[in-house]
């Protein structure tokens, strides 16, 4: 029995679990969305809201309700409806919302930029705050400055968003005018500005319109901060716990046998084998972001997908509601699967050679 | 013999919630290039001595020495720069488990790589030059492809080689392995001592071995200190040491069973509080 | 700062689910409807009894009272450069009543159907447009019903441009769309504004029309931005961001009347809030139970304090400004009378009691004051909070035991309220006519023919006397708690002239409105 | 002279990576076997087969002359087998006390008088019952290693399977365990499989032994064969000449 | 540690501490006496307990310390008077109730939600998961599968859609927080379960021939109990975040019913003018969220070493 049959062996075996794994994997996300798309099923039959009521309107009268109940074919059987808001729902297909006439999907399509642009400016700000607070924190354990980080931390994590957005938007746009609300721009640009890819900072950036470009980023700022804080909380509390684990390994300690200075050993050493599950964290706290715009968007009148399943919501325009529900769903489905290809290439020891 | 190492009562401690504990209680030796043994039971303060001379004592501890000095150099007054620019380059340690004590996100090479460029100024290319050359001195096979892999890829013995080559590829006077074998097979162990072994003679450094294992020491070390409860309780030459004075030594020398010594029941250790004092 | 020629509203317009003046039924849609299109009469805001010709320059109603003919003005042009003629007139309700969405009953009750109304409602000539209804109906009536949204007169060579073809099937016998689904967010109007775009929840654009044959409006642009929250629109109207804020709620609106940057106006509108109780209900089906219920509102806590300024206290289903309103409220909160009354039914320790309330205000407060003053009488009200389509359905399904809701009027007549609060001419559950009265399952037969009745009656005099005297009915048996009068304000900066609302949502016009 | 535990082509599979590749072995009841071998050779993996706790593929394996079906095991067989594992700190369940973990196997097999039997398995071990109530984290590491003791004993197994009993001890307490792992077998009469990397132990305890490599057996000898010197393998004396320490050379 | 403990009998604290206790009892409570002794050197986890502490007793003596109705107010009279007002210390809301008694009263209803959650998600995500990690193969596939489905799913946006579907309340919104909360947890124990799986403390079980149940509950879950416990009482201040969040958007709790997110909601139309009517039980939660995460970070340096570090 020689070692290298062992070893040759153990890498056909990897590799066959390589694509093993792979398969495994499509079939998850296969099932997590087809669950998804099973419980806002479920949810828009269970729901007490009479669909009709919802296309007409209270004021119509009994006949014009009954001809729409009946047009509206919610005779077929469940399974026959489940099947056929699978397939339309896999051609991205969700309905047309009665409350904007338009196709759900073109809705969401017009909508979901505005959140995806607040949302990852937050986490923007949130992980380059972040991170070095909780590195700090980690490396000053028990210091003041480890102390003050905690409390941010624990603050972010304690208050309500949208009530601390109250606030915000009553100090910092009542009372001392620094920044612009509601909404992604100011009116006079709306017809002076054609955004190309939806993200307002990136196309005024793009057609170099400074005015324009100033006039978004005052009506960003407070939200997207807001967003920051609560990702910042997230992020430099994991980041902290993360690196206090790392700077006990032995390698660390190995490290600094070798003489390298502090700085290498916590950004160079610590840091990167730390990144490895930060990666996750960041992705998290992006996708809860994007959820979270739920709350904030309704605070800031940011016309985002947040803001436009809330409206829907209380206009029982369920089409929409659960158009936009799958699509964070599956947005969060993407972003974990993001996550989880990053952790692989960011850990030698998941990678698959 | 001109001393590389003196050390003078060095005492570390470690204030815990339910008091001080004392790891190492006033140890006093001197280290030419020679090979010394540190041997003794878990928690009898071997570690913590050989972290104390590298500086790489927990920052909450309290290490305190009459002196520890690296040549002229002395140790414990050293600010912290001079100290770093002595690890690595003049003072090196091994640690035991090559498992935990390689960084798991970077490959070996560069990790070997590192220590060079930390402490000499020479470009990418030299010192992967260097660094292969190293690999190939602890007798690893393919260092050009060993040099890319992770740590984890590679077995047991070949990682404590690699860390060997880490550590040593600056060229240090002076090493201290803490119990660079014992996670090792015995097989494989052999063949990394004897490629310290013969490291350590070829380049003329001072050594200090840190085992549990007394007659490993014995037959690998030239001196050997024997440590119980953060002292040193006898300091004896590997040859005498079958005749050991302190009790202790003599216990730890014959409690081990041996091939072909039939000793039924083996003699056991019967600790005294009086050597702890 | 606001551009100068442009009005920019924060108006909370969410109901909005489509623009075309023949489906749309919604109270936000009827301002931008009435001032994008044009009617053939328009109800005349100095006196909301009457009406005054739009697009008709005279109007005269047979001696048998059944056939009405508009003589159109002359040289009318549509938003598109379109002539207006009497056959677009035709076209639009031939559309509405083909169409058959929510608002066509207006003009459907008056006779008219998909294999009819090509004759009810035709031109004659060019300029000359006939309508015939199928009985004496009070003038009065028709003419106010005229004025309704859904008798927009839209541009029958655009529309046609954008029909789209559909199937006949046995509901709908017509082989095209008529253009709803473009008018949906289209526009094919002659108003003194063209609709430029709406997007849902956003923004309503209005831009001047030029081929407006009045007098042309004053601004340029009306924006109109989607904000619901009243504190919101209030400090974007402070900070200038906006010119008016529309949804104003008590509190902010006092502080905007006292900002000297910033003025106020206000308007009664055709709405009245009022808490009704299912007669299907035992307890509440007592008669002693209804009477004590309206002694336990605390109308002038109320009146005073949750709609300070967006209402006033009105115990009758018609609104002030509708013929034949009735001005008395003679309620007040009496706990002990309430008791007495109680105890008479066989409730003298009270009962429990549930009532489906729609999460805004001011309902909620309300809801929640009557909660209070319910429980002093030893009546325990359980609040069912849910979002409007939620409570609506259980309402129509009849399933509640109470409701706090609001009536808007349909057309700016005395009937749209008569006939929901006081006709119910099939109480089973299969009713067709679900009027609120149905709904509340309180079975009038009496009260239903004495309604129809007074639509017949052509002299104005007496039909409005009817109308009282159904209102004091309702006042002391009904089982409708009727609170108060919906009172429409806005906030505006203080360079604004000219905005003024109007008695109805169709009437809230705004090419008047100029900038300093 | 009966079989104690007799494996017969023994191969255990983790998804594609043979562990166990066709091993057999022997063991008389009475006596005390030896599985030496380096890291990774399968020792423990072939103590864990028999005691069920690895996915058999292949062969069989017969206890007291009982054939065992998969992974599946009566309760009688838990009476007869009995398993010490290799470190200390892992095979005690770490919020329990001792007392608690000498009672569960009483308690799973129904067996009364539990309040006895805890307290003659503590002393049977050398700790008193001073020791009863401690957790795991106020145990020195031998001592931990005597619980395990007499938690497999507490049951009255005839089969005591031994994974590294003492490798992660130091040398004066690993002394004391192999002492007592000794005197109990001579009280009991116990049979032992024992896997060790340090053939001194083995040799120690063991009359005979198997030296594994690679997951199959390479060579069986006996105590007393070693000892001569009379090897078969060049492995098995690579094992050797290792355990004699280093010879510089 | 003092010599002289033969010669005098031992104080009550030497007695926790004895390294050979006595007793079962004895062992039990000097290990819940170090918990706490490493709990209570973190002062601000005391201080989370503390105010912890404070809810549970402000909730269960709200008839008594409340100096108002916390549900019939004065409209006429007392609306929206600011704070310090004669007799209504924190203020009025605008159908003229007590701020302060609607908050204390109302740390009820958050109480009520915290343990009703906790109660329904925890053991439901502790047993999946320690099932599906003890069990593997298909039954941890499936259970997992449906896990995954839960945690893909956008939490807030799903209790909404729940509560709409349920129909607003408090109950409802108990249950759809406690339906989108589980997962994580069967993740966590999970995990855990999958790393105590391996351990040779199960297999010494195992091997006592003890069944897979007993396995499960009596020595799996105790391990995975105190990462849940920990995660629970951090996740407690998000599920209060979150029920506040529905009875912001107007799906929690029903009125006259002093649920602190519900007066943030109302309290929302007077924030210009009458800031204290939403500030006050913004702070309440705030507080109170902040005592569940401090008490949380406790519990985890005492019951969890690992994770924090130490
Ligand atoms: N960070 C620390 N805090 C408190 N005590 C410590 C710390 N590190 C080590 N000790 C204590 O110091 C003493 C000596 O430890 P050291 O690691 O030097 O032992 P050792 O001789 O190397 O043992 P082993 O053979 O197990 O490695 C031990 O009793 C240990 O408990
Ligand atoms: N549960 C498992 N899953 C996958 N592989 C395993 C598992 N258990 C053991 N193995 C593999 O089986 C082989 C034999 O392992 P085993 O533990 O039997 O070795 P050993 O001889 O006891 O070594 P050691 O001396 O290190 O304890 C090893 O390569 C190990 O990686
Ligand atoms: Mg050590
Ligand atoms: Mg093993």
């Amino acid at each position: 029995m020689s070692g290298t049959e062992r070893l040759n062996g153990r890498r056909r075996a990897r590799s066959r679990k390589a694509v093993a794994s792979a398969l495994q994997f499509l079939v998850v996300v296969a099932t997590t969305y087809l669950g998804l798309l099973a419980v806002t099923f479920f949810i828009g039959r269970v729901i007490p809201i009479d669909p009709v009521l919802a296309v007409l309107g209270d004021r119509a009268p009994s006949h014009v309700v009954e001809r729409t109940r009946e047009a509206m074919g919610l005779n077929l059987p469940l399974y026959q409806q489940f099947f056929i808001y699978v397939r339309q729902a896999l051609s991205g297909d969700f309905g047309v919302s009665v409350l904007t006439t338009n196709p759900v999907m073109t809705d969401i399509r017009r909508v979901f930029p505005a959140t995806i642009e607040l949302a990852t400016l937050g986490t923007l700000i949130g992980a380059f705050i972040g991170v070095p607070l909780g590195v700090l924190a980690a490396v000053k354990r028990g210091s003041i400055a480890d102390q003050i980080v905690r409390v941010i931390g624990l603050v972010g994590y304690s208050v309500p968003i949208f009530w601390l957005a109250l606030l915000a938007l009553l100090v910092f746009y009542a009372r001392l005018q620094w920044v612009a609300y509601p909404g992604r721009i100011d009116i006079v640009y709306e017809y002076t500005f054609s955004p190309i890819t939806g993200f307002y900072l990136v196309d005024a950036l793009w057609q170099a319109q400074w005015d324009v470009f100033r006039d978004v980023f005052r009506h960003i700022i407070l939200p997207a901060s807001l967003l920051g804080y609560f990702s910042l909380a997230y992020i430099s509390r994991m980041t902290r716990s993360f690196m206090l684990n790392e700077l006990q390994q032995e390698y660390i300690v190995a490290a600094r046998a070798k003489g390298l200075s502090e700085a290498r050993i916590i950004w160079g050493h610590a840091l990167r084998n730390a990144a490895v599950p930060l990666v996750t964290v960041i992705a998290l706290s992006y996708a809860g972001l994007l959820e979270g715009s739920v709350l904030t968007e309704t605070v800031f009148a940011w016309p985002g997908l947040g803001l436009y399943i809330t409206n829907s919501l209380q206009n029982a325009d369920m089409n929409a509601v659960l158009g936009g529900t799958i699509v964070i769903g599956s947005v969060f489905i993407g972003i974990n699967l993001l996550s989880d290809l990053l952790y692989r290439t960011l850990d030698p020891r998941t990678r698959a050679r | 013999m001109s001393a590389l190492l003196t050390v003078n009562d060095l005492r570390v401690r470690f204030p815990t919630r339910t008091g001080v504990i004392e790891a190492v209680r006033g140890v006093s030796f001197t280290l030419g290039r020679e090979r010394l043994g540190i041997v003794g039971e878990s928690g009898s303060g071997k570690s913590q001595t050989g972290r104390a001379i590298m500086g790489l004592t927990p920052s909450h501890a309290e290490v305190t020495a009459k002196t520890v000095s690296f040549g002229s150099v002395d140790l414990l007054s050293a600010p912290p720069k001079v100290r770093r620019d002595l690890r690595g380059k003049h003072i090196a340690m091994i640690l035991q488990d090559p498992k935990y004590s390689l960084n798991p996100v970077m490959s070996i090479g560069r990790q070997i790589v590192e220590t060079l460029r930390r402490h000499e100024s020479i470009s990418r290319s030299e010192a992967r030059e260097r660094a292969l050359d190293m690999l190939a001195a602890v007798q690893i096979r393919d260092p050009a492809r060993v040099f890319d892999l992770y740590p984890h890829e590679i077995s047991g013995g070949m990682g404590q080689r690699a860390m060997i080559a880490m550590m040593l590829v600056a060229g240090p006077e002076l090493l201290i392995a803490d119990e660079p074998t014992s996670a090792l097979d015995v097989t494989v162990q052999l063949e990394v001592l004897s490629i310290l072994d013969k490291l350590v003679a070829d380049r003329g450094m001072g050594l200090i071995f840190i085992s549990h294992d007394l007659r490993l020491v014995s037959s690998f070390c030239d001196r050997v200190l024997v440590m119980y409860a953060g002292k040193i309780v006898e300091e004896i030459a590997a040859s005498d040491l079958a005749s050991a004075k302190h009790p202790y030594t003599q216990g730890l020398l014959n409690c081990m069973p041996v091939i072909g010594a039939d000793r039924h029941p083996l003699p056991v250790l019967d600790r005294k509080p009086e050597w702890a004092l | 700062e606001t551009p100068k020629d442009t009005l920019v509203e924060a108006f909370a317009f969410d109901d909005i689910i489509t623009m075309d003046p023949g489906e749309a039924f919604e109270l936000s849609t009827a301002e931008m409807t009435s001032n994008t299109y044009s009617l053939l009469v328009r109800l005349d805001l100095n006196d909301t009894t009457k009406v005054v010709g739009d697009l008709a320059e005279s109007w005269t109603v047979s001696d048998d009272g059944l056939t009405y003919t508009f003589k159109l003005k002359s040289g009318l042009k549509f938003a598109s450069g379109n002539p207006i003629t009497a056959e677009d007139v035709a076209y639009s309700f031939e559309r509405a009543v083909k169409l058959d969405k929510s608002p066509a009953f207006i003009l459907t009750q008056f006779g008219l159907n998909g294999d009819n109304v090509t004759e009810k409602a035709k031109a004659a000539d060019e300029t000359t447009f006939v309508f015939t209804v199928d009985q004496a109906y009070a003038p009065s009536f028709v003419l106010n019903c005229l004025t309704a949204t859904v008798a927009s007169v839209v541009d029958k060579k655009l529309v046609l441009e954008h029909v789209k073809a559909v199937t006949p099937t046995e509901d709908y016998k017509y082989d095209n769309d008529f253009g709803n689904e473009w008018l949906k967010t289209g526009y094919a109007g002659s108003g003194p504004f063209k609709l430029r775009e709406w997007r849902a929840n956003e923004v309503v654009v209005l831009e001047r029309n030029d081929n407006y044959y009045g007098e042309q409006a004053k601004l340029a642009r009306v924006i109109y931005r989607h904000m619901k929250e009243s504190s919101g629109q209030r400090l974007a109207l402070e900070a200038g961001d906006v010119d008016v804020a529309r949804n104003l709620e008590p509190g902010d609106y006092e502080a905007v009347a006292k900002n000297g940057d910033l003025a106020t106006t206000s308007a009664a509108k055709g709405t009245v809030y009022y808490i009704s109780l299912n007669q299907k209900n035992e307890a509440l089906a007592k008669p002693e139970v209804r009477e004590a219920f309206k002694y336990l509102v605390d109308y002038d806590a109320i009146g005073s304090t949750l709609i300070k300024g967006i209402g006033e206290i009105h115990q009758s289903f018609l609104p002030k400004g509708v013929l034949g309103a009735l001005d008395e409220n003679p309620y007040k909160l009496d706990v002990a009378k309430a008791k007495e009354l109680l105890a008479k039914a066989g409730y003298p320790d009270g009962f429990s009691v549930t009532m489906d309330v729609r999460n805004t205000q001011p309902v909620t407060g309300v809801a929640e004051s009557f909660q209070q003053t319910l429980g002093q009488a030893g009546v325990k009200l359980e609040i069912i909070p849910g979002d409007g389509k939620q409570t609506l359905t259980k309402y129509r399904a009849r399933n509640h035991d109470m409701y706090i809701g609001q009536w808007g009027m349909d057309y700016f007549d005395p009937n749209s309220n008569a006939e929901t609060f006081t006709s119910n001419p099939d109480n089973s559950d299969e009713g067709k006519n679900k009027t609120l009265a149905w709904r509340n399952a309180w079975d009038v037969p009496e009260l239903t023919k004495k309604t129809k009745e007074a639509l017949l009656e052509r002299d104005s005099a007496k039909r409005a006397e009817t109308y009282k005297e159904l209102q004091k009915t309702v006042l002391a048996e009904s089982p409708f708690v009727i609170i108060f009068q919906q009172t429409e304000v806005a906030g505006l900066r203080g360079n604004l002239k000219g905005l003024k609302l109007g008695p109805s949502f169709d009437t809230n016009y705004v090419w008047n409105v100029s900038k300093e | 002279m009966t079989t104690a535990v007799s494996v017969q082509n023994l191969t255990v599979s983790f998804d594609d990576f043979k562990a166990l590749d066709a091993v057999g072995v022997d063991v008389v009841a009475g006596e005390s076997f030896g599985l030496v071998g380096e890291s990774g050779s399968g020792k423990s993996t072939l103590l864990r087969a028999v005691a069920g706790l690895a996915p058999v593929t292949e062969g069989t394996i017969r206890v007291e002359n009982r054939q065992l079906q998969g992974a599946r095991r009566g309760k009688a067989f838990y009476r007869s087998v009995q398993m010490v594992f290799q470190d200390p700190y892992g095979s005690l369940h770490p919020r329990q006390t001792v007392d608690r973990q000498l009672l569960e196997p009483l308690a799973i097999h129904g067996v009364g008088d539990g309040e006895r039997r805890i307290l003659k398995a503590l002393d049977e071990v050398g700790l008193g019952s001073g020791f009863r109530f401690r957790y795991p984290h106020q145990l020195s590491g031998g001592q931990r290693q005597r619980i395990a003791i007499a938690r497999a004993l507490i049951l009255e197994p005839s089969i005591l399977l031994l994974d590294e009993p003492t490798s992660a001890l130091d040398a004066s307490v690993q002394a004391e365990v192999l002492n007592l792992l000794e005197q109990v077998r001579r009280d009991r009469k116990l049979t032992f499989i024992m896997v060790s990397h340090d053939l001194g132990v083995v040799t120690h305890m063991c009359d005979r032994l198997a030296v594994m490599r690679g997951g199959r057996v390479v060579e069986r000898l006996s105590s007393a064969d070693l000892v001569a010197g009379r090897i078969g393998e060049d492995y098995t004396r690579d094992l050797m000449v290792a355990s004699k320490g280093f010879r510089r050379g | 540690m003092s010599l002289a403990t033969e010669t005098r009998p031992m104080t009550r604290r030497e007695w926790l501490l004895s390294d050979r206790p006595q007793s079962r009892t004895q062992a039990r409570l000097g290990r819940a006496y170090m918990t706490w002794r490493r709990f209570s050197a973190n002062r601000l986890a005391v201080l989370g307990l503390i105010i912890l502490l404070g809810l549970v007793f402000v909730a269960a003596f709200a008839d008594v310390l409340a100096p108002h109705s916390p549900v019939v107010g004065n409209l006429a009279g007392a609306r929206l008077l600011p704070p310090g007002s004669e007799g209504y210390l924190l203020g009025t809301d605008d159908q003229g109730r007590d701020i302060l008694s609607r908050l204390i009263h109302g740390s009820r209803l958050t109480l009520a939600v915290v343990v009703l959650v906790a109660i329904i998600a925890a053991p439901v995500g502790l047993i999946v998961g320690a099932v599906a990690g003890y069990s593997g193969g298909w039954v941890d596939a499936v259970l997992m599968r449906i896990t995954d489905i839960f945690l893909a799913f956008p939490k807030l946006v799903l209790a909404l859609a729940f509560v709409a579907a349920l129909g607003p309340g408090i109950e409802n919104a108990v249950i759809a927080i406690a339906i989108t909360s589980w997962p994580p947890y069967a993740r966590i124990a999970r995990a855990e379960t999958l790393t105590v799986r391996n351990s040779d403390y199960i297999a010494a079980v195992q091997l006592m021939g003890a069944s897979p149940a007993r396995i499960i509950f009596r020595h799996v879950m105790p391990m995975c109990l105190s990462s849940l416990i920990v995660r629970v009482t951090l996740d407690m201040a998000g599920i209060i975040l979150t029920a506040a969040g529905l009875g912001f958007l107007g799906l929690g709790a029903q009125p006259p019913l002093p649920e602190w997110g519900a007066m943030i909601a109302s309290g929302r139309r007077f924030i210009l003018d009458q800031w204290w009517v939403a500030t006050m039980p913004g702070v309440a939660i705030l507080i109170v969220s902040l005592g569940f995460n401090l008490l949380g970070d406790g519990l985890r340096d005492a019951l969890d070493p690992r994770e924090s570090g130490q």
